[in-house]
């Protein structure tokens, strides 16, 4: 148990939240272990997105908390959780589409190498030669560093997440949270996505991915927890969530509805 | 106590006036997203449609009478009325109601001119940026002011009430206080009539298919949009609405303030003001602010205020404005995400 | 040109300062060459006025007149046209061939009645058009600025219409002249005359433009007002384009004040007359008297404005085109050929300091500024429709008869809307210039940069 | 050093200083070659660059920065009147006050974005404006203006010299710089070089790059680490201080400092400057700011009289037809042409005269590739 503790990056515990009468997490915990792949499954309207808001600091939890390596996450701003480790790629891509992609990479590494807050008004941005080599590096890692001139906003749905996720990996942050990684995508695209984030796997970094598409979570999670009306009904390792009937039952249900 | 039976129809008037402009205003961001800086032009426009009316009753014909001579040393000028004279008694009655009259006139006029405005124009900016819509409005906005300068010149043109409405009511008559709160005729007319042009804009949104419409275009755009109804009729409409609403106002205030070619500068960062303390895209929001800020100017500018807080009249609106922005993020009733970024 | 010497002390404690280089006064012993060079002067055989008027904004018709009265003052000087006001002025120095046998010829410009509009322009005028004069403006404010800027470019200003008794006061200059009243002219005109139409026994309350000419008037008629016997039951500052009046007039319906007097001008003036005459102020009864209103200065344009409001009301104004001297009737004649209506005060006070310019300058024989200056203090003139004036040489104010005017009951059209109730003569409105203080600096030419 | 700024930006810095030093010639055929214009070109070329790093950068749109000009001038005659007519103390001074002002104004209206930030900017340059009207006038000599006077103490100058008999004028170190003349130009074309030279530095930097990620997408830039608000403050304090940079120079070359100067329509101004020439360009502000001035300044001048010697090589009934339309536009019509301006360039230039040139160029390069482009996407793009 001790040695377990000590692993557990992050850690939701009792977590409650409810918007008017509508109870979207219901006493929700959460252990991530460190270096782990966790998925968060479940149908529509599961309370998933919400869990990860709560996660970044966009919605403070009504009680129960956020704890990252034994901080309390929830009481931050999210710029203080992002420095301290916490990186999330968002279910519709939040990029700087008047950007060039080599900008949009570049920026993230700027808030890890510099901080909150940097006044560098000094030194040109071209000047900045270890910074940019090392988004070219990234840019080449999800495949778009053709098209580093680019803009952003010019990007498919598909390239726009893999931006997204690049400028996440450049902040090598400790835990990276996946809100549907693949939504919307193509198979081809998926595909690519999936290689890419077993690719990066290797590296070491926590992550929690949300996910519809089974195929997604089964290629890629080492653990998964099921979530369903904001409760957590089923968690374990993807064989076990695979049989349960509980889990059947919430997608079953969903389908029937 | 008078005094401040007083100070509140003062507040209830000029709150009236604000409304009334700034309904148009809101109605015109919260549909089509547009900043509109030629809303006050608007408001000018309908003053002058009262002042070209009243020209028109008292066209005259110049002969010119060699045998007099004016102290100038030209021909005198003999001149004669020819509309009035055409008209007859009903001239008379025509000349002495024409504010009145004025408002009917200027219905059509301002829904064809803001129609106008909306198709050759503002149409073509709903997706430019907001810097892009200030340019060109404010453009607009200088154009028709040194048009109207041109032709009616730069100096206020009085317009009077008709002589029933041009004395005061005894208004104390109605808390027992006798004659201590003489308050002129025309500006209760103004605002009733402010109160009723905001609820027949209000009944037009809430009870019409067309405003039901409206207001879920300002609530979701793209939705509306996606549905297959067709919106740029929609906007059109709303915007000639808007336009009247700012004109049929300009038309009642001119036995009020004088009109000129520049009024519409002097109320147009004043209406910002109040339809942003009120909310963005909120109609409600945009008369409750009209109401607060006049009432609120009224009283801060009160002999016993004035003399705790040199200067407050001079500033009152603004400080208020600072502070409910402060403490309510989106004005009084605005909606989250209209004009935010 | 303002000399800076560095005296020894001066040179010694600069030494002291550690080798600390001031550069700084060598410059101002420079130009010792320009000492018969005024800035712009003549060269060519033309000499150029700048004609500095408000052409947007609300004061754009007043602005409008004036440039008429200096285009009209223009061809007069130039001998064309009827000569106008030149037959009946006193000085007969001007021939009718320009000035100093130079052609006149001007540039016009803009002020926006703003400060920094007019100051650019006038220095476009004195930079870039080679005007040896300015002249214009429809406020205080800009006369003030103007003036300053004219003092340092070493360029004569003649003010135009500006009131306020900072103009020739406080902030008089060496190159500034005005030939229009003051503030405190007006309150010593119209104090006598209130006295005598509504009795000694009332009590004022006055709303006042709440900047310093609105200040300077308040001041200057309540001291006129209660040397009559009258109280002053409140003066209440409004802000510059309050548009709506009413909050601070409803006030005064149940302050136990009589007279209303209006201290606004322009859009205020019109805007809050037609609001007190709304609320009832004309036909009300206050302490058994009737109740009245009260504006101190008038302008005809403005009184077109105000419509019926206007009538009855008393107010003071520099001239008014109905006066009965034969300067007036020669330029009314003039001006009502040329542009078919009668003028304003505006015009009449540009049209007399646009001439009353090139008169000193040919009596004093040069454009150089100072013999211009000096040709002009203290001259003692007739026949531009004022009747007998000083241009004072102790702060270059000009003391004429003032006239007190009521708005017309029955105007016969639509320039006879004031009636002139009385003459004062201008030994009456004559004051001791120390009274306000004030500095007129130097006679120094300077050149242009 | 060199390797901050590309070789394109270095040919454009030179370009631009050179043709702001030669400006009294090159500006000779349109007529704006006088001190006193070019000493405006300049000063508002300055108070827009500035403006363009706070609105062009992060979007920020401030209709209140009049009130650091006006703070800025305020400051500068002050320090004219106490202490020396010597415009460096001026400068710094006025840079101080108004950074001062602009940190405190943008740390209160930053808690708000879009319109709701924009209102709140407008009202504390109103109040300013109102205040300094009326109420404070003792601090600002009102409606007036704040001017010098024979009787001020101007403390470090009584120090060295005598006063003379009238007024002194402001000077750096010896050399006029009021007064009208070329060295008051040179004066404030150099701070404008400087202030061009740091707002490029500034739109290249790491600093300027975050502002514009700030604008394209703050939501991200949160969660991305970054505290913007901070980034935002800076970026109101700077353009605060170019502002107030601009109201100094205005007292320098002027030593009168007015209430309207803070007034909305003074904010607004700047504003119109910014957007005519391109918001976001390096260049584009600076272009627009002479535009309008231009207008304000030349268009007003003209009178039938110059009419009628521009068109003296028509015959007499044409030239009177022309002299009547065109008359329509210049003189008291200046505004007229001016609003007609801001149209037509915003309908067919949308991003403003900048985009204007951009097309011209690419015209020119015979490529449409960056034309295409530009105009599809409809933006402005970053500063060339």
């Amino acid at each position: 148990m001790t040695t377990a503790e000590k692993n557990i990056v992050l850690h939701v515990a009792d977590v409650n939240k409810s918007f008017g009468g509508l109870r979207a997490l219901t006493e929700v915990n959460l252990k991530v272990e460190e270096g782990k792949v966790h998925a968060i499954i479940g149908p529509n309207g599961a309370g998933k997105s919400t869990l990860l808001n709560v996660c970044i600091g966009r919605i403070r939890p009504d009680n129960g908390h956020v704890l990252f390596n034994g901080q309390v996450l929830d009481e931050h701003e999210p710029h203080e959780i992002n420095q301290l480790g916490v990186s999330r790629v968002f279910q519709t891509p939040e990029i700087f589409a008047d950007l060039t992609l080599l900008d949009n990479v570049m920026i993230p590494a700027f808030a890890k190498r510099d901080g909150a807050f940097k006044f560098n008004a000094v030194r040109a941005v071209a000047a900045e030669k270890s910074v940019r080599d090392e988004a070219e590096y990234v840019l080449q890692d999800v495949g778009l560093y053709e098209r580093r001139f680019d803009l952003a906003g010019a990007l498919s749905r598909g390239d726009k997440r893999r931006l997204e996720l690049g400028m996440c990996l450049i902040q090598k942050p400790k835990l990276l949270l996946l809100d549907e990684p693949t939504a919307g995508m193509a198979r081809h695209d998926t595909n690519m996505t999936i290689d890419l984030l077993k690719r990066i796997k290797s590296r070491g970094m926590t992550k929690v991915i949300i996910e519809h598409d089974m195929h997604v979570v089964f290629s890629l999670a080492d653990k998964i927890s099921v979530l369903a009306q904001g409760k957590i009904i089923a968690e374990g390792l993807p064989d076990e969530v695979r049989g349960s009937p509980k889990v059947k039952e919430a997608y079953l249900g969903e389908a029937h509805q | 106590m008078d005094a401040l039976i007083l100070q509140i129809l003062n507040g209830l008037d000029k709150g009236g006036a604000y409304a009334l402009i700034a309904l148009g205003l809101t109605l015109v961001f919260g549909t089509l997203g547009v900043v509109n800086f030629a809303h006050g032009a608007l408001f000018m426009l309908g003053a002058f449609c009262a002042v070209t009316f009243n020209k028109f009753l008292t066209l005259e014909t110049v002969t010119l009478d060699p045998t007099q001579q004016t102290p100038w040393g030209t021909a005198m000028e003999i001149r004669t009325p020819v509309v009035e004279a055409y008209l007859g008694d009903f001239g008379a009655v025509l000349i002495n109601y024409s504010v009145p009259v004025s408002v009917l006139l200027a219905i059509p006029v301002m829904l064809v001119i803001g129609i106008v405005m909306e198709r050759g124009l503002i149409r073509h900016f709903y997706n430019r940026p907001h810097a892009d819509q200030i340019l060109v409005t404010f453009g607009l906005a200088i154009v028709i002011q040194e048009i109207i300068k041109h032709y009616f010149g730069a100096n206020p043109i009085p317009q009077s009430a008709p002589a029933m409405f041009s004395g005061t009511a005894q208004v104390g008559m109605l808390f027992g206080l006798g004659d201590a709160i003489p308050y002129p005729w025309w500006r209760l007319v103004y605002l009733f009539f402010s109160l009723a042009v905001i609820g027949l804009v209000f009944a037009f949104l809430q009870f019409t298919t067309y405003g039901m419409v409206v207001r879920a275009g300002m609530r979701d755009r793209e939705t509306v949009g996606l549905l297959g109804i067709d919106i740029g009729r929609r906007f059109t409409v709303v915007f000639g609405i808007a336009a009247v609403v700012a004109g049929v106002a300009g038309v009642m205030y001119t036995p009020v303030l004088p009109p000129d070619f520049h009024m519409g500068m002097d109320f147009l960062v004043l209406s910002f003001v109040v339809v942003v303390v009120g909310g963005m895209g909120s109609l409600g929001g945009a008369v409750a602010a009209g109401f607060l800020l006049g009432i609120l100017q009224s009283f801060a500018s009160m002999n016993e205020v004035k003399s705790i807080f040199p200067g407050i009249d001079q500033i009152i609106i603004y400080l208020v404005a600072v502070v409910i922005l402060l403490t309510m993020p989106r004005g009084l009733m605005g909606r989250k995400g209209v004009m935010e970024d | 040109m303002s000399k800076l010497i560095i005296n020894r002390r001066g040179l010694l404690k600069a030494g002291a300062m550690g080798g600390v280089v001031l550069a700084a006064p060598t410059h101002f012993i420079r130009n010792a060459y320009a000492e018969d060079m005024s800035c712009n002067m003549p060269t060519g055989d033309t000499v150029v006025f700048g004609f500095n008027v408000p052409q947007s904004g609300p004061y754009a018709d007043e602005g409008a007149d004036e440039l008429k009265a200096y285009q009209l003052a223009v061809k007069h000087l130039n001998g064309e046209g009827d000569g106008g006001a030149l037959a009946t002025f006193s000085s007969k120095a001007l021939k009718g061939n320009g000035v100093l046998g130079k052609k006149v010829a001007y540039v016009t410009g803009d002020t926006q009645t703003k400060s920094d509009a007019a100051r650019d322009s006038a220095k476009r005028m004195i930079e870039k058009e080679g005007a040896i004069m300015i002249t214009g403006g429809s406020s205080s404010g800009v006369a003030v600025a103007v003036q300053s800027l004219c003092q340092d470019m070493g360029v004569i200003f003649m003010a135009a219409l500006t009131h306020s008794n900072d103009t020739t006061g406080k902030d008089k200059k060496r190159y500034g002249f005005r030939q229009f009243f003051n503030a405190y002219m007006s309150g010593v005109a119209l104090g006598p005359v209130l006295a005598e139409a509504y009795g000694k026994d009332r009590r004022a309350y006055h709303l006042t433009a709440d900047y310093t000419w609105g200040w300077t008037q308040e001041e200057s008629i309540k001291n006129a007002t209660e040397a009559q016997g009258w109280e002053t039951v409140n003066a209440v500052r409004t802000p510059l384009g309050a548009g709506d009046f009413s909050q601070y007039l409803t006030p005064v319906l149940n302050s136990g004040a009589d007279v209303l007097i209006l201290n606004h001008y322009g859009k205020d003036m019109v805007n809050s007359l037609t609001q007190a005459v709304q609320f009832g102020m004309r036909e009300k009864q206050v302490n058994g008297k009737n109740f009245e209103i009260v504006v101190p200065l008038f302008s005809e344009l403005m009184a077109e404005g105000a419509g019926d409001a206007i009538k009855g009301i008393y107010g003071t104004e520099n001239w008014n085109w109905q006066l009965d001297t034969a300067g007036t009737k020669a330029f009314v004649q003039s001006y009502g050929k040329e542009y078919g209506a009668p003028p304003s005060q505006a015009a009449q006070v540009a049209y007399s300091q646009a001439i009353l310019y090139a008169d000193a300058c040919e009596r004093a024989g040069t454009f150089f500024a100072p013999e211009v200056i000096k040709a002009l203090e203290g001259f003692e003139f007739d026949g531009l429709g004022n009747g007998k004036t000083l241009y004072r040489d102790s702060d270059h104010q000009c003391f004429h008869d003032v006239l007190v005017v009521q708005g017309k009951e029955n105007p016969k059209d639509k320039y006879d809307t004031l009636e002139i109730k009385k003459i004062v003569p201008a030994s009456e409105v004559t004051y001791d210039p120390a009274i306000f203080g004030g500095d007129l600096g130097p006679y120094d030419a300077k050149t242009c940069g | 050093m060199f390797s901050n700024l590309s070789s394109r930006d270095w040919t454009m810095f030179l370009i631009f200083s050179g043709v702001v030093l030669a400006a009294p010639v090159l500006f000779q055929p349109i007529g704006a070659a006088y001190p006193a214009i070019l000493q405006k070109f300049c000063i508002f070329g300055l108070f827009a660059i500035g403006f363009n790093i706070l609105f062009g950068l992060t979007g920020y749109l401030s209709f209140g920065h009049a009130a650091f000009l006006g703070v800025g001038s305020y400051a500068a005659v002050w320090s004219f009147k106490l202490f020396t007519m010597n415009v460096v103390p001026a400068v710094i001074l006025a840079i101080i006050f108004a950074g001062f002002f602009a940190a405190v104004i943008g740390f209160i209206s930053l808690r708000r974005s879009g319109i709701y930030f924009s209102i709140i900017t407008l009202a504390f340059a109103q109040m300013s404006y109102n205040l300094a009207y009326s109420v404070l006038t003792p601090l600002t000599n009102g409606e007036t203006g704040l001017q010098l006077s024979l009787n001020d103490p101007r403390v470090i100058d009584h120090m060295f010299i005598e006063p003379g008999a009238g007024l002194p004028r402001t000077n750096f170190f010896g050399i006029d710089v009021s007064g009208g003349g070329l060295s008051g130009f040179y004066f404030t074309a150099v701070l404008l070089i400087i202030g061009f030279y740091i707002s490029m530095r500034i739109f290249r930097s790491p600093f300027g790059l975050q502002l514009k990620a700030i604008k394209s997408n703050q939501n991200r830039m949160r969660y991305t680490g970054y505290n913007t608000r901070p980034y935002l403050i800076a970026a109101f304090v700077i353009s605060g201080v170019y502002a107030g940079l601009a109201g100094a120079l205005m007292a320098c070359t002027d030593p009168l400092a007015g209430a309207e100067r803070m007034q909305w329509t003074a904010s607004g101004e700047v504003v119109l400057m910014t957007i005519l020439g391109g918001v976001g360009t390096l260049v584009g502000p600076v272009i627009g700011a002479a535009v309008i001035k231009y207008f304000e300044n030349i268009f007003s001048s003209f009178n039938d009289n110059t009419l009628n010697q521009f068109y003296s090589f028509l015959p007499e009934p044409v030239r009177e037809a022309f002299v009547t339309v065109s008359g329509l536009f210049v003189g008291e019509g200046w505004s007229l042409t001016l609003g007609v301006v801001f149209m037509l360039i915003v309908i067919f230039l949308p991003g403003g005269i900048m985009e204007g040139v951009r097309r011209i160029a690419s015209l020119f390069k015979g490529g449409n590739k960056g034309d295409g482009n530009a105009a599809v996407s409809g933006h402005p793009q970053a500063a060339e």
